[in-house]
């Protein structure tokens, strides 16, 4: 029996540039499938929709158009967190399709009435933010400037920043909204200026506002130290601005301990010719791994208890399964032996609500690009 | 008899052109009034004003003893007045039909409620309205281009659909812009004996720019010459025929056209 | 009864046979839903030829109204939300609310003191300090209550009236604010106005996007009531079937009496007034008056359209009215059925949408051809990427579409008549 | 030889045909008038002699060249010249600025005819510098006829051109158009003020319905009662 | 005194430079919308296919710019402005000719215009994907100024400076055409009467190419410079279509000068708008009475709210100017 699911992604709109990535590493995931065996004897393929990030009309007629005429067993999730809502709430829940997202953050996705089908394989903004806040208090930055990018993900995330570092005694000295993908930041930058910060946290995407801000910040000189959240992860970031001028920059990146999943899948993605750092691409890889994993466990390629099955092989206890073991993980289901996915971007112990708890992982730019240094505590 | 259009005074300038200098004249009910002058005097910016197009800069006009001053053209049309163009304004993309269909005031179908929900009464009038319509075009031999657009007519026959609006509308009070430019001289034998009988049998007025001296001469009594935006006389053309000054301004020293 | 002229006929077979097609390719449930959405847009389409091919008003700032009666109808009919209404925000609200009132009261009392002999200039100035005065006051009210409404309470939630009293507020707010708006920009000529209008509804949509007390601003409102049984009590098809019939009925209605209206003495005026202003002045047209009353009356149908439409995508998400793509694909319906002709407007509406829903799987189905066939006939591999690049020439196949019809039929499928009295 | 010499011109404005075989001929020092009722096809006549709209059947010669259906640009090239009946300005460019764009064509120095015009139009030149779609009515037809001159034609077109001229002016341009005939070259006007316009014709053309009516020298026209009758406005009646 | 440098930089500067960019775009956009009589909407992508071809350009000839000194990409712009101006003719050729030979209304070109800009992005996102770029390549280093005055720099990198140097050129230069030369009057006629303007023998299909070459040229060199100094996106322009035609039509349509009066309005409102004016309030901070306090936030808006304020302003100026600052035509 073939198996489809489905990929929604903003393939146009604000965060095209970041959705090709995520969209491979899914796909990597189910080309593992199929190279190992396959999925319930057949073969497990993706069909995408364009679900623009943006536009709640549009993405609710993707999912519709997967959920309803392409009969997708489960979703890899569309990527911001308004779609997703829209997603789920008008097309996969009525259709009991099982929706995961590897890159919504909003705190809203919890409380969404969705009858278990509603998962995520990344920790809501709240987590991030409170951690970012301690990462750089620890650093010795009392007093810093945040601008975020006008949006669920920039707005929740700076609001969780701000509060987490008030509470640790940290002054926020300026937090301002900024809308995506103008040509020109200066303005903002001034405004963040006059606060006489000298720490900018910038709460955006690496290709798009947040590049343009980090780029004019340094040559208007106002500001030399730079924090980001896990949307400014991203080499091309130094590539753009030069090699050289970002040096300790602080980063925080979502969910990536270090399991051996972490290291197995950086492998993984050099092989298939992927960038391993790419954000939210661990995320994808896991979210569609985790559902052919679920579907399997099923036994059919129907919607019905695709939900269970992937708490089940989510979920310890069970036999560790790491990115890319298919093959075993075929086995041991066959056997009926229970099993835990470690993924490439945690654990991925699912919550009541579908969340996982986040790992944050601290990165710094050093040379040429991001490094890792470590598990934040 | 009383005055029904009174300008007062009025002035009007365009940045540093003074078109209209502070002239004072005077149509009186029941009359056709001819105004001639050399082009550029300001006869059609007078009739802009007393029509509502913009206002003076200042002066009064009145309008049956009533000060419009600056009032819009619609309220002046709602009081009586109608304005034809010197540069003909049709609806272009509404057939000629429609165009004179259009005009007259007070349709009830005019407001949504009844367009939408009182069929019975705004068809009735609706009938009524493209009998008269109909009248006219035969009047101005429109009738064989009648559902042609407007914006396909001749330049001519744009000329006489102003005139028609005239006819449908029957105000009080009638601004013709040079109606005779551009139509056929036989017709225009026509139109000046319906101009006429409009004026005897229904008692309109009209105020007249005309540059056809023959046309002048044959309805308007009495004519006002205008010359750099003031009224330079007035009279009967009899009279302004021979004044020397006016044959200077307006007439160019040769014998007076139509005179022979 | 007339025979029905042929072009209408073939036009509109020709789309069955195109929607049944889709039917046949992606299934009852996809399909209903790709209709109800066009038959939204469609209402949104009516409004605004009545705005454009009847008045020759050029709006693009319709999904300002759109966002707005959008939260109207969230405002009105979600739930109640308890928390807000027993803790202190209501009463601040209502302190600031009674401070706007007052300050309105008093500006636009400066602002006719002209009338009792204060000068121009100094009217002109205490009216500013006025606007500006009551500007600074009602912020410092609405601050702390804003503050206090989203760290309590979220947002100020709805009413949990029935829905249809929703779309129908959404549609005399997004009237009103078109009232308003027609105020300041009625004066101007097309393409002056074009950008007043899309300033308004900018602002317009910045505020509901940023209020978040009032709106829940990014975080969105979801998920929304219906006016009929949701596809989880009823499935798929028969809701959504249910839904369609609700806004077939509306556009049914609205094309009656929009139609009625076309072809009576003010339909004719409307089309004398967007020829030549001047002339209809003459005539004894009172134009600013007219056109308002078009323009409100396009923006009540826009904004019920409006209201529809976002409650069948089941999310208020006031991020989501993006400028230009909503704006052009109406825009493009009135233009390519045919401005001023309503029948052509609800065919450009089911159209367009249909070309804009299945410009994707149609872009993907070509790409996936090319590989094939690039792979049998020539051994060539296809990149990685393909997917991705196939999605983003979405947006190539649908201006093709639009940029062809139009070549062809550049009046539009359906071009307005002449009336003629024969 | 003949100058112009349009022969069973047939053409519209893409529905029916509105000119049914229309002939006109005119030799090089002539002046030709084209009278009829409104909406009789003259203006057509003229736009379709120069280009303006596409002629199905007949030709037009022009100088023993074949110029049916050239483009009016190419058309001035060759000496022709074309006064509208209507929107026959730049409006928003100014009198002097209008006269230029007549000389567009034209390499050599056009000042002269500038001051010419000035000469012939004095209002023109208090004006020069206003913009032509603030004029009244008669300035801007001095400008249309201007904008014409500027190029020296050998023929000249004009559609009405005293319509809105005052009594003075309407004898000026009379006068001035014979001179310019006197000077050898061709002239074919539409005129509705077809008395005088006749009295200084060589050749006239009666159109009605798109069809030639009477065709016959000007002397011949104004003598037919039943043109006079018909199309001048009557014949004795004319001097009540 | 650092202060006002700081609101030199911040606002002046910055104000210019945006606006810079946005007349840039507008000219182009206000020529077309005067002559053809449409809004052209691809213009965006116009400028962002130029600044494309630059790159191309540069990676085809990397060491150009070395031999003078210059940044590459600018020095390769001329060519990439060429090949724009002819991409424009061609669009013109097989788009917008065919439409304007059947007479059709302005509204529909706009909307032909919207199927092309979809064309335009699909293709530009099929061929560049959808990554950022840099217009600087390793030879190149981007200059930036840092002028002491009074504590603080005032900062003005290379491009910026080539922005300046490269508006005022083409403006100077565009007005002398437009007043001076035989074509620009043409262009103006035809603007005015098409049919008055054949008949008094001008070849429109000569000026609309024209007026497609300067447009295409400068709207070339407008995205160029801004992703010299930014970045290159294929939304670039997308994002800034809105303000050239917010600048181009409150300068008023048709009107050149309108355009870079547009640009720089809505440029500087841009920067005014969210200016903490508490900067400069601090140095007179001694000389007020204690119980005044600054407060540390004096901004007109919020920056959540900038993107409305050039949209204000342009309602405010249209109210005031009904067919903007340099009085506009009127398209009926
Ligand atoms: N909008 C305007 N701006 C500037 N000047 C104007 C404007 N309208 C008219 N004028 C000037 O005012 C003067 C009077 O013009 P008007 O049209 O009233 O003349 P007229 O008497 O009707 O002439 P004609 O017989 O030629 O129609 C003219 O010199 C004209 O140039
Ligand atoms: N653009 C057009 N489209 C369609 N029909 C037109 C167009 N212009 C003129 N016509 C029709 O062609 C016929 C002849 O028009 P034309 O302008 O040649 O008349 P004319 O003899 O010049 O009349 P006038 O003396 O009134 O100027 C008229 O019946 C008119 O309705
Ligand atoms: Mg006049
Ligand atoms: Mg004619």
């Amino acid at each position: 029996e073939d198996v489809k699911l489905g990929f929604l992604g903003g393939f146009t709109g604000p965060i095209e540039t970041l959705v090709p990535p995520i969209h491979d590493a899914a796909a990597l995931a189910v080309k593992h499938v199929n190279d190992q065996g396959g999925i319930l004897g057949g073969q497990l393929s993706m069909v995408q929709a364009d679900s623009t990030c943006i536009d709640a009309t549009a993405a609710s007629n993707a999912a519709d158009r997967l959920v309803n005429a392409e009969n997708v067993t489960a979703l890899v999730g569309p990527l911001c967190s308004g779609e997703t809502i829209a997603a789920a709430n008008s097309a996969a829940i009525p259709g009991n399709v099982v929706i995961v997202s590897p890159a919504a953050t909003s705190p809203a996705l919890s409380t969404i009435e969705d009858n278990d089908l509603l998962f995520r394989t990344t920790p809501s903004d709240a987590y991030s933010g409170e951690v970012l806040a301690k990462l750089l208090k620890d650093k010795g930055h009392d007093n810093i400037a945040v601008t975020y990018v006008n949006n669920d993900y920039g707005k929740g995330f700076a609001e969780a920043l701000q509060s987490s570092f008030e509470a640790l005694g940290g002054t926020v000295a300026a937090n301002e909204a900024h809308e995506d993908g103008k040509a020109d930041y200066r303005a903002e930058i001034g405004s963040l200026a006059s606060s006489g910060a000298q720490m900018l946290v910038i709460l955006a995407y690496v290709d798009g506002s947040g590049q343009t801000i980090v780029r004019q910040a340094l040559e208007s000189g106002d500001f030399s130290q730079f924090a980001g959240g896990d949307g400014m992860i991203g080499d091309s970031l130094v590539t753009a601005i030069g090699e050289g001028k970002l040096d300790g920059f602080i980063g925080t990146k979502i969910g990536r301990s270090e399991t051996p999943g972490t290291g197995m899948y950086a492998e993984l993605a050099k092989e298939g010719g992927l960038d391993p750092n790419a954000s939210f691409g661990p995320q994808a890889y896991d979210a569609a791994f985790l559902l052919a994993l679920a579907i399997e466990k099923n036994g059919s390629a129907d919607r019905e208890g695709v939900s269970a099955a992937l708490r089940e092989v989510a979920t310890a206890p069970g036999e560790t399964i790491f990115p890319g073991e298919w093959e075993k993980a075929k086995k041991l289901i066959a056997e009926g032996t229970d099993v835990n996915y470690e993924g490439a971007s945690g654990s991925h112990e699912f919550d009541e609500a579908g969340d996982v708890p986040g790992v944050i992982i601290e990165m710094v730019v050093e040379g040429p690009g991001f490094k890792e240094v470590g598990q934040v505590q | 008899m009383p005055k029904i259009i009174d300008v007062q005074n009025v002035t009007k300038r365009f940045g540093n052109v003074l078109a209209v200098d502070d002239c004072s004249l005077s149509v009186e009910e029941g009359t056709i009034t001819g105004l001639i002058g050399p082009n550029g005097a300001g006869k059609t910016t007078l009739f802009n004003m007393v029509a509502g197009a913009f206002p003076p800069t200042s002066g009064r006009i009145l309008l049956g003893g009533e000060d419009v001053t600056g009032l819009k053209a619609h309220a002046l049309f709602a009081r009586g007045l109608l304005r034809t163009f010197q540069i003909a304004q049709d609806f272009s993309n509404m057939t000629a039909l429609e165009n004179l269909m259009l005009v007259p005031a007070g349709q009830s179908g005019e407001s949504l409620f009844s367009a939408c929900f009182r069929r019975g009464k705004v068809t009735a009038e609706e009938d009524e309205t493209r009998r008269r319509a109909d009248e006219v075009m035969q009047v101005i031999r429109l009738s064989h281009v009648k559902n042609e657009r407007a914006g396909n007519l001749s330049g001519g026959q744009k000329k006489l659909l102003e005139l028609g609006r005239v006819m449908m509308a029957k105000p009080r009070v009638v601004l013709l812009d040079e109606i005779a430019a551009g139509v056929n001289r036989t017709l225009l034998n026509d139109l000046a004996a319906v101009v006429q009988s409009l004026n005897r049998e229904d008692g309109l007025t009209f105020f007249v720019i005309e540059h056809d001296m023959d046309l002048i001469a044959r309805l308007c009594d009495p004519v006002i010459v205008m010359a750099a935006g003031s009224v330079m006389m007035q009279g009967p053309m009899s009279e302004i025929r021979n004044d020397p000054e006016v044959i200077e301004a307006y007439f160019g020293g040769a014998p007076a056209a139509g005179a022979h | 009864m007339r025979t029905p002229p042929l072009r209408e006929t073939v036009l509109f077979a020709g789309l069955a046979v195109v929607i049944a097609a889709v039917f046949a390719w992606l299934g009852a449930a996809y399909s209903v839903r790709m209709l109800t959405e066009a038959a939204c847009y469609a209402i949104i389409a009516l409004g605004l030829t009545i705005q454009w091919g009847y008045a020759g008003l050029f709006n693009v700032g319709l999904m300002g109204f759109v966002a707005l009666a959008a939260f109207m109808t969230v405002l009105v009919s979600y739930p109640v939300n308890w928390t807000f209404w027993e803790g202190e925000g209501p009463m601040l609200l209502g302190q600031a609310l009674l401070t706007l009132v007052i300050g309105v009261a008093i500006t636009w009392g400066v602002s006719r003191s002209h009338r009792h002999g204060v000068p121009k200039w100094l009217r002109t100035l205490l009216t500013l300090v006025a606007a500006a005065i009551t500007y600074l006051a009602v912020q410092g009210q609405l601050d702390p209550a804003a503050t206090l409404i989203e760290r309590e309470a979220g947002f100020v939630g709805g009413f949990g009236l029935p829905v249809w009293a929703g779309w129908v507020a959404g549609g005399l707010v997004a009237g009103l604010l078109g009232w308003a708006m027609g105020r300041i920009t009625l004066g101007l000529r097309a393409d002056y106005m074009a950008i007043a209008t899309l300033g308004i509804a900018e602002i317009v949509k910045a505020f509901l996007k940023n209020a978040d007390w009032l709106t829940r601003g990014t975080l969105t409102v979801s998920p929304l009531p219906w006016p009929v049984p949701t596809p989880q009590e009823l499935g798929f098809v028969a809701s959504r079937a249910a839904y369609l019939s609700v806004t077939a009925v509306i556009i049914v209605v609205l094309y009656v009496l929009l139609e009625r209206a076309w072809h009576s003495p003010w339909g004719r005026m409307m089309r004398a007034i967007r020829d030549n202003e001047v002339s209809a002045a003459a005539m004894g047209k009172d134009i600013n008056r007219r056109r308002l009353e078009m323009f409100v009356l396009g923006n009540f149908i826009i904004g019920i359209g409006g209201a529809a439409l976002i409650t069948f995508t089941t999310i208020f998400d006031p991020a989501a009215f993006a400028p230009l793509n909503h704006t052009f694909l109406v825009w493009v319906m009135v233009i390519l059925g045919g401005a001023g002709n309503n029948l052509g407007t609800i065919f450009g509406a089911l159209l367009v949408y249909v070309i804009w829903t299945m410009s994707e799987p149609i872009a993907l189905a070509a790409f996936m051809l090319a590989e094939h066939w690039g792979d049998s006939f020539f051994g060539w591999d296809a990149p990685a990427d393909l997917h991705t690049r196939a999605l983003q020439m979405r947006v190539f196949v649908i201006g093709l579409t639009i940029t062809l019809v139009l070549r062809f039929a550049p009046k539009g499928l359906l071009p307005e008549k002449v009336v003629r009295h024969e | 030889m003949a100058l112009l010499e349009m022969t069973g011109i047939h053409a519209g404005y893409g529905g029916a045909n509105i000119l049914n075989g229309v002939s006109i001929a005119i030799d090089a020092d002539q002046i030709g008038v084209i009278v009829g009722p409104n909406g009789a096809g003259k203006s057509t006549t003229l736009k379709a002699l120069f280009g303006l709209l596409t002629v199905s059947e007949g030709s037009t010669v022009f100088d023993g060249r074949d110029i049916t259906n050239t483009a009016p640009e190419r058309l001035v090239e060759q000496g022709l010249s074309f006064v509208p009946q209507e929107f026959n300005v730049f409006p928003t460019m100014s009198v002097e600025e209008n006269l230029e764009m007549g000389a567009y064509v034209r390499r050599d120095s056009y000042r002269h005819m500038i001051d010419q015009v000035y000469g012939f139009f004095p209002p023109l030149k208090e004006k020069r510098r206003q913009p032509a779609g603030e004029l009244s009515g008669g300035q801007r037809q001095m400008v249309a006829i201007g904008r014409a001159l500027m190029t020296e034609p050998r023929l000249l077109l004009l559609d009405e051109p005293t319509a809105g001229l005052s009594p003075r002016y309407m004898g000026e341009i009379f006068d001035r158009i014979v001179a310019i005939n006197a000077a050898g070259v061709g002239i074919l006007m539409v005129e509705q003020n077809a008395r005088q316009a006749l009295g200084l014709a060589h050749r006239g053309f009666v159109l009605a319905g798109g069809h030639n009516r009477f065709t016959g020298t000007g002397a011949e026209l104004l003598a037919d009662p039943e043109v006079a009758r018909s199309f001048l406005g009557g014949g004795a009646d004319a001097h009540d | 005194m650092s202060e006002f440098v700081f609101f030199l930089n911040k606002v002046v500067i910055a104000g210019l430079i945006i606006g810079s960019i946005y007349a840039l775009g507008a000219v182009g956009v206000t020529l077309i919308f005067g002559i053809l009589r449409f809004a052209h909407f691809p213009h965006g992508d116009m400028m962002t296919a130029g600044a494309f071809f630059a790159l191309i350009l540069l990676w085809a000839f990397p060491g150009a710019g070395a031999l003078v000194g210059l940044p590459t990409a600018f020095v390769l712009m001329p060519i990439a402005m060429a090949a724009t101006a002819a991409m424009a003719i061609g669009l013109d050729r097989v788009f917008y000719r065919p439409m304007r030979m059947a007479g059709v209304k302005p509204v529909v070109m706009v909307m032909t215009s919207i199927g092309v800009m979809l064309m335009m992005q699909g293709l530009i996102r099929l061929f560049a994907g959808t990554g950022t770029r840099q217009l600087y390549v390793d030879t190149d280093s981007k200059d930036i100024y840092r002028i002491p005055l009074g504590g603080r720099d005032l900062v003005i990198t290379e491009p910026q400076l080539l922005l300046f140097v490269t508006t005022i050129v083409a403006v100077v230069a565009l007005h002398l055409f437009l007043t001076r030369s035989r074509m620009g009057k043409a262009m103006r006629a035809v603007s005015d009467n098409p049919d008055l303007a054949r008949v008094s023998g001008i070849s429109i299909d000569h000026v609309v190419r024209t007026t497609w070459l300067i447009a295409g040229a400068l709207a070339a060199a407008g995205g160029t410079l801004l992703a010299l100094d930014v970045t290159l996106k294929p939304d670039l322009s997308f994002n800034i279509i809105l303000p050239i035609f917010a600048a181009a039509i409150v300068g008023g349509v048709g009107q050149p000068y309108g355009a870079i009066a547009g640009g720089l309005l809505v440029g500087f409102t841009e920067t005014l708008a969210v200016f903490n004016w508490t900067v400069l309030l601090r140095p007179l901070k001694p000389l007020l009475p204690d119980f005044i306090e600054i407060p540390a936030k004096l901004a007109f808006v919020p920056t959540e709210y900038k993107i409305v304020v050039p949209f204000f302003i342009l309602v405010a100026v249209l109210i005031w100017r009904p067919t903007g600052i340099f009085k506009g035509r009127l398209n009926t």
